[in-house]
């Protein structure tokens, strides 16, 4: 995050989200929102706050249940003219419009020869940890990761939020855009006005020499954790915060992996399926002459996320679980 | 004009026995929320305290091997068909004893054993599964009945109009009952819906008869649905049923419900059903003894359901990876 | 009564246009036939030969500058709004010069530049996108339109509710065409849905205006169409209109058809909209030499189209790797 | 295949499809299907030829056009004693119904504390290769491996048809039954009465000392292809049917690449997010000490399948792709 300059404040997550969409708002009149209670009651996770006021009913569209109606229209619009941002409300839901988002938006430039461009983001709250049970919890950019013409985005940090959402509005592709809910309440620096992050530049958020963190949204956090208790210990890790899956920064992580010679993915998803797979299986091609030790995936337990918080901790990465994979390659 | 509790009409029994499910129901859901308040209760809860009557008097019209799906707003539906409270507090609490081992939580309790099949958390996603159920029982050739609670906002997505029409086309023995309590999460249904009545106004797009009732009186409830479940039972297919009704709470747990009109919040819990209940009772000659009676029996019940979850062991860490698979186990490769 | 053709009415030479169009997609479906037979198109075919007056009569009532969705049964609907004969042919054929440079192919036909977004191969898909486009319309400030075209089996699917919902609560300008030609793929529509008339008899779910029309007569076609898309321009709101119609061929390339009894295929073959076209064509007293003078030019034409198409080169290998990004590429990863 | 006793005839997998419904439907009267266009007009792939006719309209059952009411009532139906076979036409189309497959179907049995079990059996056609465009082409068999609690099934062989069919409707767990529509045409020995194999059982269809190639379904004999091709050259190369993604038979491909140290995985899916990513990844970790190469993927490139096969096999891997990449690692 070396390119964000902080304004002296510190904003959350949550915050961010809002404060990165009215921006764009702000700047280019065809952007509109679209979503389930975003309007008045400002999003249930409070994520649209304000923008009903400063914008209006024609800017900021409530609407029924139905996910599909929602990424369908949003791409119609898209196709015409408009710049939407629908909210699909929690990231399990996006199974409810899964054939918009893998077979209609995604491949309709491609299909028509180039004839239309869908410049559209769908945002939606991901991920578990908060004992909303296994079909509110889910970590799916790995489903995004699967459908070729997706754009993947999953920021770690308020200011990668706003940044982030400049870039994801501004692209002339589609967007997924998911905002981690277990991320929402944590605090960073304000990004100053016209902050873009652009779309497929990975971040070293700890540099380090001897083992390769890779992680994503609410693992960069994990990792980090993991790598302040290793430090203690002697090992120095670098932490790579991917921020997109699509464009995917694997020059980042092949560099580091060249320096380090080990790497550990941090992944939030299952095992079976999981983006690290794919991150896996390229250092595993590419970047095979400078590993020194297997390449490990710290990956949620193959199961549904279960509700009760004990249980949770069992499924998902935790700190304890990557620095215990990251002792084990460093002794290797 | 009362009667000792001894010489009620068979009527008056039956009102008092729904009233008394509507009141385990009712403390149970205010158990839930003060256990919440006190930090004992995780992630979200959705509420049914005002649409007890909906859920009572809908099982008072089933048999006990007929279906129910319900959603992430079901408390009242597994107590109705049977949960005790102190296992769905379990649940809530992440008791190893919960209703689903702690697995499900609050918006996935389900007592497969009494016929409930399940809470779901995507809205409408269980309409097709209730049509499924009726579906399987004219397959093995059984009388059974499947219901499928829903709300208001579940009407407009894809899968009620899928589940609609396969069980008209198909005839099958399925009900369909809209618990519409005006809004979806914090947006008036109105605001987002073509038709009034959601559910109502359209079962004609399928041909199926349609109810719109007064969902917080169990009596006009249960003889809805007795109606709609005979007509299910003896080959007439389904039915739509929209019971208008109102949650007390907010939509979940962080919801303090203010896009309420305050007028609209009184008018409604001047109509909670179960004063509706204990009005009727009233008027069938039922004294006021017996009703207070009924109230502390639940009260002490809901308290020992409270005080044995709060006793029970935690969830087990390694419950976390089992009955994924039908052996119990989660493997997914060797 | 017939005339010269310089002395036509405005309305004969009004029908006699869209005559024309209809003759044209009629070559156009007979030649993609022959060229699969010849083996020269791969893939899968959907000819809409049979449901001309439904593309072109709606066509007649829209703007240049309104947005029409079709669906993988889209040819017609493609050179209904100015897609030549032979880029779609050359499409087809797997050529350079195709529509969509050849990665398209039948079910996706294309012509952006003439309002025409798509034809989508995945059933009911398209309709929340025409009712974002009549949204978008609505947003920028302009009267455009929008119309999908849908077969009668796409009134089962989710999609479908949603779309007219969502268009009836936003009151968008948007037209709800369904082509009722009686069967899904080889299945009879009223065997899997619950209302006869799949389209309309929905509508009112909607409280959306509904007309049940003849899909075989372009007039009749385009004055409903007119009222249409006149009262969504007006902000009247969207309007369903079933089209009822036949497909000459089977549903696609494979398909012989043979589920449909003969007596109904000798029925609507009579009722051909090229043939009641022409009916009503000597009905306004337009000579027979002028009709066989639009024959033979369209016949022409569609001979051009075919030989320029067969002449065209083959698809560049090197497009299988663009056109994924808006900046022409397909890159992924660095 | 060594457990398949030929009968003598030779059998298309197109028929062995509706033989192995056929079976099982003999055998246990709880065996139901349903479908758009299985009945009386037999499958638009022709691959329910025969079963109305034998067990009628009580037993297959015609649909709407509504996935999500297909696989939502079979969901219903198998969670109260019936076993449902439903067909979603082409596998694309899994996406209008995917809410069932990802949040559904197989999460019941966990968040109810196991007290349901959902035994069912999706069937689907898959994958590319023969001009069907954008929305009709995908292989998707990585879309069912990213959700835990489902069974992934993908037969290459006329008897495996029939043996995979008897285990999966037979399984108490739901099942995605991919059937390849390349494929559909081929021909191969009939399988004997009862005959089942079992899930997760992978095959060593070619056995060889220098390369693994692992593959599945359609890329079964673009594999064997390949191996053929560079036997003539002097490499020998195993090839492993993975018939299963889940339950994932990793012990046959450790020990495949333990003998080789070399892998190749051919994939139909695109790159990004594929099924062959998580083989990597595990060997890359639990076979790292076994490689003496790249582990290398012959996926499909990162694009939408174009509608011209010439175009298409631009797109999809082919035996030359595969057989340069074996070299490649037999020359490292
Ligand atoms: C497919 C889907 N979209 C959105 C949600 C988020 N959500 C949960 S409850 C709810 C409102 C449902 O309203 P209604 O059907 O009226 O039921 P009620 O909560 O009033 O009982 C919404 C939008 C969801 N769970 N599933
Ligand atoms: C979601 C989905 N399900 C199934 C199919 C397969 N399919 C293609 S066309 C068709 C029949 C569609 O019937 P209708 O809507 O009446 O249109 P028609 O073909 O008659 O023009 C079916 C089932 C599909 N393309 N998409
Ligand atoms: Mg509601
Ligand atoms: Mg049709």
């Amino acid at each position: 995050m070396a390119d964000v300059t902080a304004t002296g404040g510190t904003i959350t997550y949550r915050e961010a989200v809002a404060e990165g969409i009215a921006r764009e708002m702000r700047r280019d009149p065809t952007v509109v929102c679209l979503g389930e209670d975003i309007g008045a009651a400002e999003g249930v996770f409070k994520t649209t706050v304000g923008l009903f006021k400063e914008f209006g009913p024609r800017r900021v569209w409530d609407t029924p249940i139905s996910e599909q109606a929602i990424v369908g229209a949003a791409m119609g619009a898209a196709m015409t003219g408009i710049r939407p941002v629908a909210e699909i409300m929690f990231s399990d839901f996006l199974a409810c419009c899964w054939d918009y988002l893998a077979n209609e938006i995604p491949k309709v430039r491609y299909m028509t020869g180039g004839q239309v461009t869908v410049p559209l983001v769908v945002r939606t709250a991901n991920g578990g940890g908060l004992g909303f049970g296994a079909q509110h919890s889910q970590a799916v950019e790995n489903w995004a990761l699967a459908v070729p013409g997706l754009k993947v985005v999953a920021p770690s940090t308020p200011a990668d939020v706003i940044g982030l959402m400049a870039a994801s509005i501004r692209s002339d592709d589609p967007v997924v855009f998911f905002e981690h809910k277990g991320l929402f309440a944590s605090k960073g620096p304000a990004a100053p006005e016209g902050h873009v992050v652009p779309l497929g530049a990975a971040a070293v958020v700890r540099p380090g020499a001897d083992v390769t963190l890779v992680a994503l949204a609410s693992t960069v956090p994990v990792a980090l954790r993991a790598a302040e208790t290793v430090a203690a210990e002697g090992i120095d890790a670098e932490v790579v915060d991917l921020r997109c899956l699509v464009p995917l920064d694997m020059h980042t992580v092949l560099d580091s992996v060249g320096r380090t010679s080990r790497l550990v993915i941090v992944e939030e998803n299952p095992y079976q399926g999981g983006w690290g797979a794919t991150v896996a299986s390229i250092v595993a091609d590419e970047g095979f002459e400078s590993l020194d030790a297997p390449v490990r995936r710290v990956a949620a337990a193959c199961v549904p996320l279960p509700f009760a918080d004990s249980l949770e901790q069992v499924v998902l990465p935790t700190a304890d679980k990557v620095a215990a994979e990251v002792r084990r390659l460093a002794a290797y | 004009m009362t009667a000792p509790a001894d010489q009620l009409t068979g009527a008056a029994t039956e009102l008092l026995g729904w009233y008394e499910q509507m009141a385990v129901i009712r403390g149970t859901e205010k158990a839930a929320q003060d256990l919440f308040l006190a930090g004992l209760v995780k992630g979200t809860t959705h509420l049914a305290a005002g649409q007890e009557a909906v859920a009572v008097g809908v099982s008072a019209a089933l048999r006990a091997d007929d279906y129910v799906f319900a959603t992430y707003r079901g408390h009242h539906h597994a107590i109705a068909r049977g949960a005790s409270p102190e296992a769905c507090l379990a649940e809530l609490m992440s008791r190893a004893t919960g209703l689903c081992k702690a697995k499900g939580g609050s918006m996935h309790l389900t007592k497969a054993d009494a016929g409930m099949l399940g809470s779901y958390a995507i809205v409408g996603s269980h309409l097709p599964m209730a049509v499924g159920a009726a579906w399987s029982a004219t397959l093995r050739g059984t009388d059974q009945v499947a219901v499928a609670f829903f709300g208001d906002g579940a009407t407009n997505i894809g899968a009620f109009h899928e589940a609609l029409n396969l069980a008209a086309v198909w005839r099958l023995p399925v009900v369909f009952v809209c618990e519409n309590n005006l809004y979806m999460e914090y947006t008036p249904i109105a605001s987002v819906t073509a038709v009034p009545n959601p559910a109502a106004d359209r079962a004609p797009a399928y041909r199926l008869p349609a109810e719109l009732i007064d969902g917080n009186d169990v009596v006009v409830v249960r003889d809805a649905a007795a109606r709609a479940v005979d007509r299910a039972r003896t080959g007439g297919g389904p039915t739509v049923v929209e019971a208008r009704t109102y949650r007390h709470f907010g939509h979940s747990r962080t919801d303090p419900g203010t896009y309420r009109p305050a007028e609209e919040v009184r008018e409604w819990l001047a109509r909670d059903p179960l004063a509706v209940a204990r009005d009727r009772l009233s008027r069938l000659g039922v004294p006021d003894d017996v009703v207070s009676t009924v109230d502390g029996r639940v009260a002490e019940l809901v308290a020992a359901a409270v005080s044995a979850a709060k006793a029970a062991p935690p969830a087990d860490p390694a419950e976390a990876l089992t009955d994924v698979w039908a052996d119990g186990g989660a493997q997914w490769r060797t």
